[in-house]
């Protein structure tokens, strides 16, 4: 298993965000992680990736165990993560944005299939043009996909989404959808948080769906699907 | 070029000069508050402690470029120290506790400079290849200024450089708008601060050394300094070079060209222009921290 | 009548536009919950009402006065109450000095250099009253960072009306609340808010639907729907909206 | 009860130590004693903007040199100045200089309040020092006469007698010492502590917080002009160095030191310099490296400071923290990167 998470507990300060939280994902598989808002689906991501120290459980990344690791020790790892409200350096050009993602600049040499400048222009065209201008400057869509495009440089084994429709128009989501599910194709496995049913049904094989700072259920696309309920309670309105 | 002209040119070249050495202290201040938050109080203690310690190689080794070099390298390694062993501890308190930490950390430093070199005033002589004077269009101008002129340039001219032309100063631009975010991509944030705060401190140190032969070395070098250094930060906008350079050539300009007519009013000059500054952007000119 | 109606607000962020002309209108007396998505301006919306920010354009009405950029402390004064969906209290007073700053905002009594403050006989009475209304009376004299984070949360809901205003506006009361916890917060709401007028930002449908007389639904910075919550459950566009169902 | 009983005896034991105090340990030590209660006031002073309403400045010096300097011209250039009016000078002196900075100052928060102060202190240090007319610049105004403690027909007690001026200035400080205390027990001291802890709060209470900082500002300025003010007297000179950065610092880190989060901290901090003066003095004259050693060793191991000693040893938290914490203060402004992400821990 490529990530594994095992009963994690987060804390703000005296508020249990996260009570037991426990998740898995393959080499190359996409997994999502639903819920509405306030559940802690974006706090389980910085828990992964080290922004916020869990108080305690295991986090296996290929059987190492990286809880509590500063985040450039889990990233550097293999981990890429697309943080919400994607967080791009707004004083920085598109080229400078994406350079940051190289991960200590050893690009992976060997690595036949390694993410360049140039395949991530390939996946995100629109980013070619606006190459020069300042991450500020970016709209709400090309900033998710500058996002995006950052983490990829840094060749991660799984990528850690975190809610990459929110605040787009409906045409976006849709675009935004179609570059996950070809980063998907090339092998990369995904742990993608989204609030958007169709959006994550349409990306993961596996879906966890939390309630208040726990799970609420796990499963196939299939699975979920069976059980209305499920949706209901926990997603819709 | 007759003596009038002449007589300004001069005070226009000594304004420079003071102005460069008031930019690289404050290039190292603002270098290190815009990367960490932190207005270091001790910062002109370090550039003090630069001067003794050029002081300390030119007795040993009689050599003035070999101090050039030593003596900031030696104040950065000390400034290593204080970031890694006491203001990387604190951290966590926050600002209140990290500004205090490094009044006591400027006490000491004066102090302890006070205990190993005296309190008098000790003489360094301008290298002979810099001393005596230069022609410029027929008027006489010590050449050792024009040195110091053309140093900070270079050495600005090398920060600049490595700020907006390599993957170095790209990293330390993208950690002083989010830290959190160039962490979570690999990037070892606290080795970064340490660095940073060493490069801030070499800074201070090259102008301790620069400054050395003009105004001998004393313990008074840091509060002198001190004031004009932090006005230049604070009005230069926190954390904006740009601001801090302007102003800085601005404040030596005054300083020279004040004495010079309203000899009475010239240290409240510089005053004057910041209070007029900060009544109506109290950010700074190019400030946009808080 | 609408003792807070909102006319064609606009508000952006340096041309980011969040808010398109939204007409909110809550009755007096009534609870009334705003719910959407993320992203879709509600708490923009709040801020706007609340004085935070001056709208970009339209028009904000107040018990029939119009009070369009008014500072908060200004609507507090006219009596409007408010809490944060981030827990803003005072976090090293005691649970007892942080509701007392209400009763003495209440009371008026601000430049008082003369009186201690703790021989104020009847502001202690009224504040020990509040507090044992939201049985907090126990945790009476620790300081609010060591409260458990329900209490704690109930302690700012209890702080938004300690000033007793006419208008309470609570943006996610039961955020990161546990079940349980949440529960206790829904019935201290409806027992606070008896005979005054709600405004609430909630994620949590169950506590929508429990506390809400009326729903108003806001998406991409527009209002979607606004009604009864029978009638907006059923609507379409809403359901579409939550399930991201809009065709792309 | 039993506290209250034990209260007052500490108080009454207080004031018959510092009636009996010159006597026990003579004229030296007498000095020295009134010395620590201007700088024990002056810190308090400073205190009641730091600890109690957050708001950290690096030049209160010019309020405490604002108030000296008032009191001197007023002795020099008013014939048979009476020795309160002089005193009053210097309150009135401080709190004007305060109310002109404090249309500026009450919008600032954070470093920019930090910042500005200690700009302003360097502008009046210059002033003092260039404006030599009035200022008498480098060497200051010295030798003012010291009027008597007069009251027409009743009495009138020569102030020169050190002893004499020692229960003036215990009465003058200790008074004021008792009135910023009770101040912080006013609703008004509810409402400063409120806007250290978190201003946004406040606002939406239904109080003016700017008014409320200018408020405290002017106060707080006034209490740091009085301690000048007699530091003036007990000197009979007044100079430049009185307003240097130096004397900016040193409320700061007797602040510190003493343990910022309580009204006594600063007072044992201003004791403690004094005792670390008083013993350093005797062996070398690097008094200030001794300071230093200590504001480094307090701020890195016990940040709390002296009365979060106290309170762990008497067993219970002092100051406003109970539980968690050092008796340090975690305001909003005070944690770094003070954006959303601290506010979620802070929580």
């Amino acid at each position: 298993m490529l990530l594994e998470v095992k009963d994690l507990n987060t804390y703000y300060g005296y508020s249990h965000v996260l009570q037991g939280m426990s998740l898995a994902v393959d080499q190359g598989e996409c997994v999502a992680l639903l819920g509405r808002n306030g559940m802690g689906k974006s706090t389980t991501l910085k828990s992964i990736v080290g922004l916020v120290k869990p108080r305690s459980g295991a986090l296996l990344y290929k059987g190492e165990d990286v809880a509590g690791y500063p985040p450039y020790k889990v990233v550097n790892a293999g981990i890429g993560y697309v943080p919400e409200e994607r967080r791009i350096f707004p004083t920085l050009t598109v080229l400078e944005n994406l350079t940051m993602g190289i991960k200590g600049g050893t690009r992976d040499k060997g690595n036949p299939n390694a993410w360049t400048m140039d395949r991530v222009f390939e996946h995100f065209p629109a980013l070619k043009e606006r190459q020069g201008s300042k991450g500020a400057l970016l709209s709400g869509g090309e900033q998710q996909m500058l996002a995006i495009g950052r983490s990829l440089m840094g060749n991660p084994e799984v990528l850690l989404v975190d809610e990459p429709t929110e605040g787009l128009a409906p045409l976006l989501v849709w675009e935004v959808r179609d570059m996950l599910e070809n980063i998907k194709k090339t092998g990369v496995a995904i742990l993608l948080v989204e609030h958007n049913l169709k959006v994550a049904m349409s990306l993961a094989q596996r879906i966890y769906v939390m309630k208040k700072a726990e799970m609420a259920f796990a499963g196939t696309v299939e699975e979920l699907d069976a059980r209305p309920d499920i949706r209901e309670k926990y997603l819709e309105v | 070029m007759d003596a009038t002209t002449a007589m300004y040119v001069a005070q226009g070249i000594h304004g420079l000069a003071y102005g460069m050495i008031l930019f690289l202290v404050a290039s190292g201040l603002t270098l290190i508050f815009g990367m960490m938050g932190i207005l270091n109080i001790a910062h002109t203690a370090f550039f003090m402690l630069s001067a003794y310690f050029c002081y300390q190689v030119v007795v040993w080794t009689g050599s003035f470029w070999l101090a050039l070099l030593v003596a900031p390298i030696a104040t950065a390694l000390v400034g290593v120290l204080v970031e890694r062993f006491l203001l990387r501890k604190i951290h966590a308190l926050g600002l209140l506790y990290e500004l205090t930490l490094t009044v006591g950390v400027m006490f000491v430093i004066m102090e302890a400079v006070k205990v190993f070199w005296g309190t008098e005033n000790l003489p360094l002589l301008v290298p002979p290849l810099l001393q005596g004077l230069v022609d410029i269009g027929g008027m006489e101008y010590p050449l050792y200024r024009l040195f110091i002129i053309g140093l900070s340039f270079l050495i600005l001219g090398f920060l600049a450089f490595i700020l907006y032309k390599t993957r170095l100063g790209m990293i330390v631009r993208a950690a002083v708008a989010d830290p959190d975010m160039v962490n979570a991509l690999g990037i070892n944030v606290p080795f970064l601060f340490m660095f940073v705060f060493g490069v801030g401190t070499w800074l201070a140190g090259v102008a301790g050394v620069a400054i050395a032969p003009i105004l001998t070395v004393f313990p008074g070098l840091a509060d002198q300094m001190g004031m004009d250094a932090f006005i230049v930060v604070i009005v230069g906008g926190f954390g904006s070079l740009g601001g801090a350079f302007m102003v800085a050539v601005i404040s030596g300009l005054l300083s020279s060209y004040g004495v010079q007519f309203v000899s009475q009013l010239a240290p409240v000059l510089m005053f004057m222009f910041m209070a007029v500054v900060l009544a109506i952007k109290p950010t700074g000119f190019f400030g946009e921290r808080e | 009548m609408n003792i807070l109606e909102t006319k064609g607000l606009y508000h952006d962020f340096n041309r980011l536009e969040v808010l398109f002309d939204v007409n909110l209108q809550v009755k007096k007396g009534e609870r009334h919950a705003i719910i959407g998505p993320n992203g879709a301006g509600k708490t923009t919306l709040f801020n706007v009402i609340t004085g935070t920010y001056k709208p970009s354009r339209g028009t904000v009405f107040f018990k029939g006065k119009e009070v369009t950029g008014a500072k908060p402390h200004h609507m507090v004064r006219l009596g409007m109450g408010r809490s944060f969906q981030i827990t803003s209290t005072f976090s090293r007073l005691t649970a007892f000095q942080n509701i007392r700053m209400g009763v003495l905002s209440r009371r008026g009594i601000r430049f008082n250099f003369f009186h201690k403050v703790d021989t104020m006989g009847d502001v202690t009475q009224e504040t020990d009253e509040i507090l044992k209304r939201i049985n907090l009376h126990g945790e009476r004299d620790m300081p609010a960072n060591t409260l458990s984070y329900g209490k704690h949360r109930s302690l700012e809901i209890s702080m938004a009306l300690a000033t007793d205003p006419d208008v309470v506006m609570l943006d996610e009361p039961t955020a990161g609340m546990s079940k349980d916890e949440t529960r206790y917060a829904i019935e201290l709401i409806r027992r606070l808010t008896e005979g005054k007028t709600a405004v609430i930002i909630e994620h949590d449908m169950d506590v929508v639907f429990s506390l809400a007389d009326r729903i108003t639904v806001l998406h991409l910075g527009e209002i979607l729907a606004s009604g009864p919550p029978d009638k907006i459950r059923e609507n379409k566009a809403v359901k579409d909206a939550y399930l991201g169902e809009m065709e792309g | 009860m039993m506290n209250r009983t034990i209260k007052r005896i500490a108080w009454g034991v207080m004031l018959l130590a510092l009636v009996l105090y010159p006597w026990l340990f003579g004229i030296y030590y007498t000095n020295v004693f009134v010395t620590f209660a201007i700088f024990a006031l002056y810190a308090v002073s400073y205190n009641l903007l730091l600890g109690f309403t957050g708001l950290f400045s690096f030049g209160h010096a010019m309020f405490f040199g604002a108030g000296a300097y008032a009191t001197a011209l007023a002795l020099t250039h008013i014939e048979g100045c009476p020795l309160l009016v002089a005193l009053l000078f210097g309150f009135f002196g401080s709190v004007v200089l305060a109310l002109l900075l404090s249309p500026i100052v009450a919008r600032l928060a954070h470093s920019a309040f930090a910042m500005l102060h200690l700009a302003f202190g360097m502008l009046m240090y210059t002033l003092a020092l260039k404006l030599r007319g009035i200022t008498g610049g480098e060497d200051g105004i010295g030798g003012f006469p010291i009027p008597p403690f007069h009251i027409p027909g009743v009495v009138s007690v020569d102030m020169t007698d050190p002893l004499n001026f020692y229960y003036f200035a215990i009465a003058v400080l200790g008074g004021s010492l008792w009135l910023a205390w009770y101040l912080t027990k006013t609703p008004f001291g509810q409402i400063i502590v409120s806007v250290r802890d978190n201003d946004k709060r406040v606002d939406y209470m239904g109080f003016k917080v700017p008014q409320t900082k200018a408020v405290i500002y002017a106060l707080s300025c006034g209490f740091a002009g009085i301690a000048g003010s007699v530091y003036a007297m007990f000197q009979d000179l007044i100079s430049a160095a009185a307003l240097g950065i130096g004397h900016s610092f040193a409320p700061i880190v007797m602040t510190m030191v003493g343990g910022v989060a309580s009204f006594a901290g600063p007072i044992w901090g201003a004791a403690i310099f004094a005792m670390i003066e008083e013993l350093t003095s005797r062996y070398t004259e690097r008094v200030l490296l001794v300071e230093g050693l200590v504001l480094i060793i307090v701020v890195m191991f016990f940040p709390g400071g002296f009365m979060y000693l106290v309170g762990l040893i008497k067993g219970k938290w002092l100051g406003f923290i109970r539980g968690k914490g050092f008796g340090v203060i975690t305001g909003q402004w005070f944690t770094k990167r003070s954006g959303k992400k601290a506010t979620e821990d802070d929580s």
